[in-house]
């Protein structure tokens, strides 16, 4: 295991002291506990957004953490869900008095973890709503599963939800918004190579070394499909059909585009994707409103990918214009 | 017989002792079909456990199993920290303050447990979860009386058949649902890590008795 | 070799049409160059700044195009210096009539290429000035050598330099800020792994299993020893010792902080690492100003960091903080 | 002897085949003290370059080294492509508007090639440079007169020397410089592409004369 790290079991709360360190500006550590708030914590009179997931997925979530996105993000262990307690305090530092949303990704560990919480600041009078994001188009969605992952896609809600807070949305206005988003919002990915969780010691699977694996969960999970590597295009096109056959996107939707790399890919991967992205797109008569190529939603270590594309209307272009400055995603 | 506060701890340091034993054998059950992290996760809660728990011995059993519980919560996190979290809690709201456990209280502790995992989990039987080992065990608890260490006994060998169980079917709940039909063959961590505690309260209870 | 592409040959000019496709509101491609220059350009009556080099160390160069920062990168090849025809496209692309200063990262290729491109445009009348970035301590700087390498203190120099042209500075105050910030920045590196460049199909060098080498340069170029992996720790110790050293930057100092990752390795070990330089700046009563972590200077998907400092004064921090808003780098 | 222009392009075909053959071996040259690019960037040039002059038959040979020159700089990169490059535009200059190029010519333009590259790099012998090896050729040329195949066997054979020599010194410029006392024991990819260049020319001459 070849990691810049001093013990794998301090690497959260090194990584949040480390953060904290950076950027006074944006973000404080909650003494005590693994949670990211805004360093003006809490607005009065605003939503507040909390969201949160296990480590390991940096810049999500705290790197989201600033005006116009999130007011507190809660870092589980790498890969594991936060818990209640942590949640709650993160709930408790950020109500401004308008209500607090949860942004919580589809898995049963992270949905009973934060409702557990919600139960919890709900017995203190904190007003609360909760969203579900489930972008994830490598898992068939069905009422009778845990249904469909959430993945980079989250990254397009913390924005757009957090852009109508900041403007002044009341909290049923804010999960709206935040539905909306869910609700267009499509995400599909591969890798080439596993990761290493620190505390594991050793890779979270295992490719041959002409293998990648479609479909690929955050966490590793398994995908769709295990297949000899294929070239960018071909990749672009197996994940483009999936995606937008999916909502469906169609001819003269508008959407904004998301190139997310998964840690270990190079940007200059992540412009060679994009460049079929914005091909295909044009076949299809998909107008690009929007792109956004980088690191939004990685695991550790891993080689891969994930595209995303979220359909937008006059609101969601408005929202997602608006003006963000946080760690990891600022906008003028 | 009746289990006593000082007997209640060691039991579930008893559950801890196994738990950590199995750490790698569960985590390496949740990597074949989830995270590769279920050993891990419970391991560190149950160290937790018993260090919270080794000077409660003048607290009542109730008030020892709510500790129980709120540590899982807050120590071992994703699926399993919440859903053990809230077994224990339930299990202590059904204790309440007792000073002792007795035998004819097993079937509803337990019973309370299986209650608040189906609630928090919103899972049925043959969805591939922690049901699929606890549900039989307290049936059989359930099924005659008066409860003794035979009956817990059948409880048990009915947790480690569910278990078995688990290896045929398809998950519906939890991380190993995205697998699909791909999940069968594979047997389920949480359901294997709950045979392993009630094997811990069983092989716990029978030493005391020696 | 696992990597996202098409055709080994084609990366470069497939990478810059995908930034180009994903963000027409920054920048666009010369057609038949691999160039990129802002949208606007030429800016009349604005200092044009001109960088580039290699290909392989995204987001730099062209990552680093928009307003507050360059007027044009130029890409070369993966890890070779861009050729003097394509950099004078670029400069006469992009000038807008103030003259043009050439950001020059020192390698021999790099030099000699954009010299004689300042040949060719000077022959048409352009007014050219140029400087040579080499923060890199790793090398031992002398007179009668090739001197220091240009590593991620460059971005700083894009920033400052980059501002202070949008602030309406003539070519020679451009040039002297740009010398200012090349005066008083410092930075080294490590890697854990190496990385591969297409062409080759194979890692440019090899590390075992249990090995690091500090000091490493930005195309693998072997640094100052190879030694067993270290703490977070002990490396960032290490690093600053060799950087706080130099120049020196001594107690009462006042620093802008860059983490840079070099590919693969995480955010989160970028934290873990910026914990630690807090920590030891602090005991060096070195005061920080503002901390920058993220990848800005890559190799490819190589695993390493490398840590900048850069001593600022009034002046400095002023042009530090002006607002950019490029693909890479956007403030606020 | 003289050399006319379709002769000309035959020299310059000879080496740019001398470099593809060699592009491995001067690759790994470069990846022992440089970035392992020598060989693919020089093969890349003359490919190019072959291209370019196919059909240029009909111009004078200032021209066509102008255009060898020309495409060099702007195909090849790094730190050899504006060397070389420099040197065949010097040459070329050296050459002027001529038809053919004779022996006694040849030290001139050689001459100049050499200057070219030592003003562009700002290198002198002994550094570990393609100087290296083109210095002591160009010094054999100029020593004896009239120049023949036999006095340009010599030159190879002194840029050979050249190319050895280069093993026991420590580079000054250009990427192995870094490396320091590294560097030593090392055989410079520059010397060698260039002696591999001279020693092109000596042979597709000598194929001519038979
Ligand atoms: N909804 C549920 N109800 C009951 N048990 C569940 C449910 N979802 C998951 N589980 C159990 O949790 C186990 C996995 O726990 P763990 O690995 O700790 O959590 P995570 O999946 O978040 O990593 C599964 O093997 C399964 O038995
Ligand atoms: N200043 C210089 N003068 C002459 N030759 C040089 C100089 N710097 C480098 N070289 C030659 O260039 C060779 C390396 O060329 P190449 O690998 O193509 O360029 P780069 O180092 O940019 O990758 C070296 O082996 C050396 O012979
Ligand atoms: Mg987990
Ligand atoms: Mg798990
Ligand atoms: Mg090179
Ligand atoms: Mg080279």
């Amino acid at each position: 295991m070849k990691k810049v790290i001093n013990n794998p079991e301090n690497v959260v709360e090194e990584m949040l002291e480390g953060m904290a360190a950076a950027y006074p500006q944006y973000v404080r550590k909650l003494d005590g506990f693994d949670v990211m708030i805004r360093t003006n914590a809490p607005v009065k009179g605003k939503v507040a957004l909390v969201s949160g997931g296990g480590s390991g997925h940096e810049p999500s979530h705290a790197g989201f953490v600033g005006k116009g996105m999130l007011d507190a993000a809660v870092a589980g262990a790498v890969f594991t869900s936060p818990t209640p307690d942590q949640i709650y305090e993160a709930i408790k530092a950020v109500d401004g008095g308008a209500g607090v949303l949860l942004i919580i990704k589809n898995y049963t560990g992270d949905i009973m973890n934060f409702e557990m919480a919600a139960e919890m600041a709900e017995g203190d009078g904190v007003n609360i709503e909760k969203v579900v994001v489930n972008d994830d188009v490598a898992v068939e969605d069905s009422l009778y599963t845990t249904g469909r992952r959430g993945i980079a896609g989250t990254v397009f809600v913390h924005k757009i939800a957090g852009a109508k807070a900041e403007a002044g949305g009341t909290l049923v206005e804010v999960k709206n918004t935040a539905e909306k988003v869910i609700n267009n919002v499509r995400s599909m990915g591969f890798a080439l190579t596993p990761c290493t969780v620190p505390a594991a010691g050793k890779p979270n699977f295992t490719l041959g070394e002409d293998e990648m694996e479609i479909g690929i969960g955050i966490h590793g999970e398994p995908g769709t499909m295990r297949t000899s590597i294929m070239k960018a295009d071909e990749i672009v096109d197996h994940l483009l059909d999936k995606i937008t056959k999916d909502l469906p996107y169609e001819a003269g939707d508008e959407v904004a585009v998301m190139v997310n790399g998964l840690g270990a890919t190079p940007l200059m991967e992540q412009f060679i994707m994009n460049r079929r992205v914005s091909e295909v797109l044009k076949e299809k008569k998909i107008k690009v409103y929007k792109t956004f190529i980088g690191e939004f939603m990685t695991s550790l270590e891993m080689a891969g990918a994930s595209i995303t594309l979220l359909k937008l209307d006059e609101e969601l272009k408005t929202l997602l214009d608006a003006s963000a400055d946080t760690p990891a995603f600022r906008q003028l | 017989m009746a289990v006593d506060s000082a007997q209640l701890i060691k039991i579930i340091n008893h559950m801890a002792q196994y738990i950590e034993e199995n750490k790698d054998f569960l985590t390496e059950l949740d990597a074949a079909i989830g995270d590769a992290d279920h050993g891990i996760n419970m391991a560190k809660g149950f160290k937790a456990v018993s260090e919270k728990i080794s000077s409660m011995e003048d607290k009542d059993c109730g008030t020892i199993l709510k500790t129980v519980g709120m540590t899982l919560v807050s120590t071992v996190g994703g699926a399993s920290g919440p859903l053990y979290g809230t077994a224990f809690m339930r299990a202590s709201q059904a204790t309440g303050t007792k000073d002792k456990i007795t035998f004819e209280d097993l079937p509803t502790i337990l019973d309370a447990a299986l209650e608040g995992i189906k609630m928090r989990g919103k899972a049925q039987k043959g969805e591939k979860t922690i049901i699929d080992s606890l549900e039989p065990a307290v049936k059989v608890l359930k099924s005659s009386s008066p409860a003794d260490l035979n009956l817990l006994k059948k409880a048990v060998d009915a947790a480690k058949d569910g278990v078995e169980y688990t290896k045929g079917i398809i998950a519906k709940k939890g991380r190993a649902s995205y697998l699909g039909e791909r999940s069968i063959g594979h047997q389920d961590p949480g359901a294997t890590s709950c045979y392993i505690m009630l094997k811990a309260i069983y092989d716990a209870l029978e030493n005391m008795q020696k």
